[in-house]
C-alpha cells in the first residue's frame, strides 16, 4: 500500500477523513507486523476528534501514537510533544502523519524539512468532493499545490474518500470517484469505502485498489 | 464697517469672544439674558470682520458680517 | 454535485449564514467555533459587498455587528463561551437599541477558562439575561447539522422580523461534527429597513439609534415596548419537536445534542415495555411552556438531562408547577452522558 | 452688508447643555461646517461616545448612532464596511477612547478603517464629575486624584497621536488645540482634512483637540484657555504625527 516509502503523509480539507484514513492506515500496517508503527498527530489546527483520543486504543494493538504534550490533550495548546524527533532516528519503523487540515497542515511538516529530505516518504492528499473546497476539482488542486509549497514536499498521490456519511451509497461512491479522476495533476492511489458501504464488487467496477475504512471514531449515541 | 451680532439668549457669557478679540470690542453684559448668564455684548464699533469671536464661540451665537 | 454536502456543524452555520445574505462576519477566533470564521475569512471577500473582520476581542466584534446592522445590513458574529460573556455588553445595547442580529455561540466548558469541551452550561446567561437591564434574546438549540444550517437562516429573518438579536446556541461537539446537509437558496429579498436604519439624511430627516432614555418613565415606556415585543414572539415564535410524547408516561426533556442521546434511550426504554417519549425543546426563549403542561396529565414525571448542573430544568419545573416529579440527571465539565448512564438514571425513577 | 460667518446648517436649533466654555461647542460646530463645506452632510453618520457629548445626536442634522463606552470605532468599523458610501465621524472623549476603549481605537487605527476620528483631550473625566483620566497630567488634582496624579502609582499620561503614529495604516493624525485664533484655525483645517481623506478612501484619520474643561478644572473659561496654552500643550505637542499613505501592496506568502 505504502511502496518502499518508510513514511506516509496524510493531508487534505478539514473533515475529509485524514484522521480515520491514517489510523486505518496504521492498523493495517500493524496487522502486517513487519515492522513498528508509530502514527504521529501533527494536527495542531483542529482539537477535537483527533487520533491521539484513541491512543491507548492503538496502544493495544502495537501502534505507538506520538501527539501534543503529555497531559495536554484536552488543552486547547497545540504544542508538539518532543518525542516527535525519535520517529527520524528509529529508522527501522513505519511513520504514518496525520497532518492539519486545510493549507496549513503542510506546515508542520515544514518544521521536519532537515530529516525529511533524508527520508523516503508519501505526501498523499485525502479528497472528499462532497466536501467543502473539495466540490472543485481546481480547488482541490490548489490547495494541493499550497500545501505542497508550505510542506516543501512534493504531493505523490490522491485518496478518494467520497461519502457522505450515513447517507452514502454506491452511486454516490462513483460519482465523487468519477470526479475525483478528472484530476490530471496527481495519481490516484486508491479508494476509500467505509465498512459498512463496502461491497467486493466494486474493486471490479470501479477499476482501483479499495482500503476498506474501519470506523474508529465514534459519537455517543452511535 | 464691520460688525457682529450676539444672540443674546443662546450665548452662555462664557467671555472666549471677550479673550479672544484683538480689538477688544466684545464686552459682558451687566445684565442678565433669558437663562440668566450675563451674555456678551458687542460695544458697537471697532469690529474689523476677523471671525476670530465667532470661531471661538461654542454656542455659535456669533454672526459676522462685513 | 450532489444537492448535499459534508460539512462540520460549524461550517453549515457559515454557509447557511451567507445564504441568508449575510455579507458581514465580524469575530475573534476561540476553540471550538474557529472553522466558522475561517470559512468567512475564505468566502465572504468573494462577494461583493461581503467581508470578513477579524476583531480585536468579542468586545468589538459585537459592537462591529451593532454597526453593520444599524446600516441595514446582514451581519453576525460568533464564538464559544468565554467569549459571549465578553459581549454581553454589546448585546444589551443591541436589544435596547432595537437592531437585529444574530450570534451563534458554540459552547465549551466553563466557569472560567474551562476547556474546550462540549458543555450546555450558558442557559442560564442567555436565557435568563447575561447582559445588563430587562431584555430577552430569542435563542435557538439546534441538535443536528441540518438544523444548524436551517436554525442560522431563520434566525435571521426572526431578528429582522422582531429587530432584536437573535441567538443560536449549540454544544462544542455539534459544531465539530461533520454530518451531510442540505442548503436553502440563496436569500435575495429581505424586509424593508428604510424606516430605522442608517442610511443618511438624503431622503429623510435626521435618524439616531441609541439605547440611552435618560427620563425614567420614558425608559419605563421602551421597555413595555420591548416586552410587548417579547410576548408576540412568546405567542408566534415557540419551536419543540417530540418524538413518541403521544402515549408516554416518561417525559425526557433534553435540548441541543443531548436529545439525540436521549432518543437512542427513549428506544431503548420502549423496548422494555416502557413507554417514554421526549420532548425537545428547538426555542429555549421562547420556552414551549405550554407543550410540557399538556403532557403533565398524562405523565408519570419528567426527565431533564442537560450537559450541566441543571439551568433549563428550572424553566421544566416553573412549567409543571409542582403537578408531577421533574427529575434531573446532567453532567458537566465537558462529559457527555452516554446512552447507560442516562437510560440507568431514567430507571432509578420507574 | 453680506453674513461672512452664520451658524452651520448641519447643526440645530437647540441649546448645547454643555457647560459654559465648554469645547465640544466649538469642535461640533467645526464639523457641521466642514461637513457642509465638503457636501457630506447627507452621507454622514455621527458616532457619539459615552462621556459629556452622549447627547451629541440632540444638535446634529445627521444620522446618529449612539456607541458603549470606548466602542465608538467598533461601530464605526461596522458602518463603513456594510456601507462604504458613508461618511463616519466616531466622536470620542479622553476616558472613552484612552481607556475604556483603547484596543477598539487602537486596531481600528491598525486596520487602517477609513473613518474619522475626532478625539477630545481635556485631560479628565467630564460627566462622571472630574475624575483623573488616562491623559490627566502629573500633579493634576481631579477627584480621584486629590493630591495631584502621583506617577508611582497612576503613572504617565497616555499619548494617544504618539502611540498610534507607531503603526503604519494610518492615513494622517494630527494634534491640535483650541486655545488661540491660529490654533482654530489650524484645528478646523485639520477636520476639514481628515474628513475629505475619508470621502476619498483614503484610510483612517484622527484629530485630536486639547479642548477645554473650564467647570472641572476649577477655572473660567479664559483661563481654562490659557492653561491649555501655557501647561496641557507643552505635555502634549500639537503637529501632525502621520500625514502619508500607506503601503498598501499586497505580499502573499506562499
Amino acid at each position: 500500500m505504502i511502496g518502499n516509502k518508510r513514511m506516509t503523509a496524510i493531508c487534505g480539507a478539514f473533515g475529509t477523513g485524514k484522521t480515520e484514513i491514517s489510523v486505518n492506515i496504521a492498523l493495517k500496517l500493524a496487522a502486517e507486523q513487519k515492522k513498528r508503527v508509530i502514527l504521529v498527530d501533527l494536527d495542531i489546527v483542529n482539537l477535537y476528534f483527533r487520533s491521539r483520543d484513541k491512543r491507548d486504543a492503538l496502544a493495544a494493538k502495537g501502534i505507538k501514537v506520538i501527539s501534543g504534550a503529555k497531559g495536554f490533550e484536552n488543552a486547547d495548546l497545540p504544542a508538539l510533544a518532543p518525542e516527535i524527533l525519535e520517529v527520524f532516528a528509529q529508522k527501522d519503523s513505519l511513520v504514518i502523519f496525520d497532518l492539519g487540515g486545510s493549507d496549513y497542515g503542510g506546515t508542520v511538516l515544514s518544521r521536519f524539512n532537515e530529516y525529511l529530505k533524508n527520508e523516503k516518504i508519501n505526501l498523499w492528499l485525502v479528497v472528499n468532493p462532497f466536501r467543502p473546497f473539495n466540490e472543485k476539482n481546481e480547488d482541490t488542486v490548489a490547495m494541493a499545490e499550497h500545501i505542497s509549497r508550505r510542506a516543501r514536499l512534493p504531493v505523490s498521490g490522491i485518496i478518494a474518500n467520497p461519502h457522505l456519511m450515513n447517507q452514502t451509497t454506491d452511486a454516490l461512491i462513483e460519482q465523487g470517484l468519477a470526479q475525483i479522476n478528472r484530476i490530471q495533476k496527481y495519481p490516484l492511489k486508491f479508494l476509500t469505502v467505509m465498512e459498512d458501504y463496502y461491497k467486493p464488487e466494486m474493486e471490479k467496477e470501479f477499476e482501483i485498489p479499495i482500503m476498506v475504512l474501519s470506523k474508529n471514531m465514534i459519537q455517543p449515541w452511535e | 464697517m464691520p460688525k457682529i451680532e450676539i444672540e443674546k439668549n443662546v450665548c452662555k457669557g462664557c467671555g472666549l469672544c471677550v479673550r479672544i478679540c484683538p480689538k477688544n470690542v466684545i464686552v459682558i453684559s451687566k445684565g442678565l439674558n433669558d437663562k440668566s448668564y450675563h451674555p456678551a455684548e458687542y460695544i458697537g464699533e471697532g469690529c474689523i470682520g476677523c471671525k476670530s469671536c465667532a470661531l471661538t464661540c461654542p454656542d455659535s451665537a456669533i454672526e459676522v458680517y462685513k | 454535485m450532489s444537492e448535499k454536502v459534508l460539512m462540520k456543524g460549524n461550517e453549515a452555520v457559515a454557509e447557511s449564514a451567507i445564504r441568508a445574505g449575510c455579507k458581514l462576519y465580524f469575530g475573534y477566533p476561540i476553540t471550538p467555533q474557529s472553522e466558522i470564521p475561517e470559512y468567512m475569512s475564505r468566502k465572504l471577500p468573494q462577494i461583493p459587498g461581503g467581508a470578513y473582520i477579524q476583531a480585536e476581542t468579542e468586545v468589538s466584534a459585537i459592537n462591529m455587528v451593532y454597526g453593520a446592522t444599524s446600516a441595514g445590513a446582514r451581519a453576525m458574529t460568533t464564538s464559544s463561551s468565554p467569549g459571549i460573556s465578553l459581549m454581553m455588553e454589546g448585546i444589551s445595547y443591541i436589544a435596547c437599541a432595537e437592531v437585529p442580529c444574530v450570534i451563534v455561540n458554540v459552547m465549551r466548558g466553563g466557569p472560567g477558562l474551562g476547556n474546550i469541551s462540549p458543555e450546555q452550561a450558558d442557559y442560564f446567561q442567555v436565557v435568563k439575561g447575561g447582559g445588563h437591564g430587562n431584555y430577552r434574546l430569542v435563542v435557538l438549540a439546534p441538535s443536528s447539522v441540518q438544523e444548524m444550517a436551517d436554525l442560522t437562516y431563520d434566525a435571521f429573518d426572526i431578528a429582522d422580523k422582531y429587530r432584536m438579536p437573535v441567538m443560536l446556541v449549540a454544544e462544542g461537539n455539534l459544531g465539530q461534527m461533520m454530518e451531510p446537509v442540505k442548503f436553502k437558496e440563496l436569500k435575495t429579498e429581505f424586509t424593508d429597513k428604510s424606516e430605522w436604519a442608517l442610511t443618511g439624511t438624503r431622503n429623510h430627516e435626521p435618524k439616531i439609534i441609541t439605547s440611552i432614555l435618560l427620563d425614567p418613565e420614558t425608559m419605563e415606556k421602551h421597555i413595555h415596548k420591548l416586552y410587548e415585543k417579547y410576548a408576540l414572539i412568546e405567542e408566534n415564535e415557540v419551536r419543540f419537536e417530540e418524538y413518541l410524547t403521544d402515549d408516554a408516561e416518561i417525559i425526557i426533556i433534553a435540548y441541543g445534542l443531548i436529545s439525540r442521546v436521549a432518543r437512542s434511550v427513549v428506544d431503548k426504554l420502549r423496548d422494555e415495555g416502557i413507554r417514554a417519549g421526549i420532548l425537545r425543546p428547538i426555542s429555549l426563549w421562547p420556552f414551549p411552556n405550554e407543550a410540557i403542561k399538556s403532557k403533565i396529565e398524562q405523565a408519570e414525571f419528567f426527565f431533564v438531562c442537560e450537559m450541566s448542573m441543571g439551568q433549563m430544568v428550572e424553566d421544566v419545573r416553573l412549567a409543571v408547577n409542582g403537578a408531577k416529579p421533574v427529575h434531573f440527571f446532567g453532567r458537566c465539565g465537558g462529559v457527555v452522558p452516554t446512552p447507560v448512564e442516562m437510560f440507568d438514571n431514567v430507571k432509578k425513577y420507574l | 452688508m453680506e453674513k461672512i460667518f452664520k451658524k452651520p446648517k448641519g447643526l440645530n436649533d437647540k441649546t448645547m447643555h454643555y457647560c459654559p466654555g465648554c469645547g465640544h461647542g466649538i469642535v461640533h460646530k467645526m464639523i457641521a461646517q466642514t461637513l457642509e463645506e465638503l457636501d457630506l452632510l447627507e452621507r454622514t453618520i455621527f458616532i457619539s461616545p459615552v462621556g459629556c457629548a452622549v447627547f451629541a445626536y440632540w444638535y446634529f442634522n445627521t444620522d446618529h448612532i449612539q456607541a458603549a463606552h470606548g466602542r465608538a470605532p467598533a461601530v464605526a468599523t461596522g458602518l463603513k464596511r456594510a456601507n462604504p458610501e458613508l461618511i463616519i465621524v466616531s466622536y470620542q472623549g479622553d476616558g472613552d477612547l484612552a481607556s475604556a476603549g483603547t484596543a477598539e481605537i487602537v486596531h481600528a487605527a491598525a486596520r487602517g478603517e477609513n473613518i474619522s476620528v475626532i478625539f477630545i483631550n481635556n485631560a479628565v473625566y467630564g460627566m462622571t464629575g472630574g475624575q483623573m483620566a488616562p491623559t490627566t497630567l502629573v500633579g493634576q488634582k481631579t477627584s480621584t486624584s486629590p493630591f495631584g496624579r502621583d506617577p508611582n502609582f497612576a503613572g504617565h499620561p497616555l499619548k494617544v497621536c504618539e502611540m498610534l503614529a507607531t503603526t503604519k495604516a494610518p492615513r494622517y493624525i494630527e494634534r491640535t488645540s483650541l486655545d488661540s485664533v491660529a490654533n482654530l484655525n489650524k484645528t478646523k483645517k485639520a477636520i476639514k482634512k481628515s474628513f475629505d481623506l475619508q470621502a476619498r478612501g483614503e484610510g483612517f484619520s484622527l484629530v485630536e483637540i486639547l479642548s477645554p474643561c473650564p467647570t472641572n478644572w476649577g477655572m473660567s473659561p479664559p483661563e481654562a484657555m490659557d492653561w491649555i496654552a501655557e501647561t496641557l500643550s507643552k505635555e502634549y505637542p500639537l503637529g501632525v504625527f502621520r500625514d502619508e499613505r500607506a503601503d498598501t501592496e499586497v505580499r502573499n506568502d506562499s
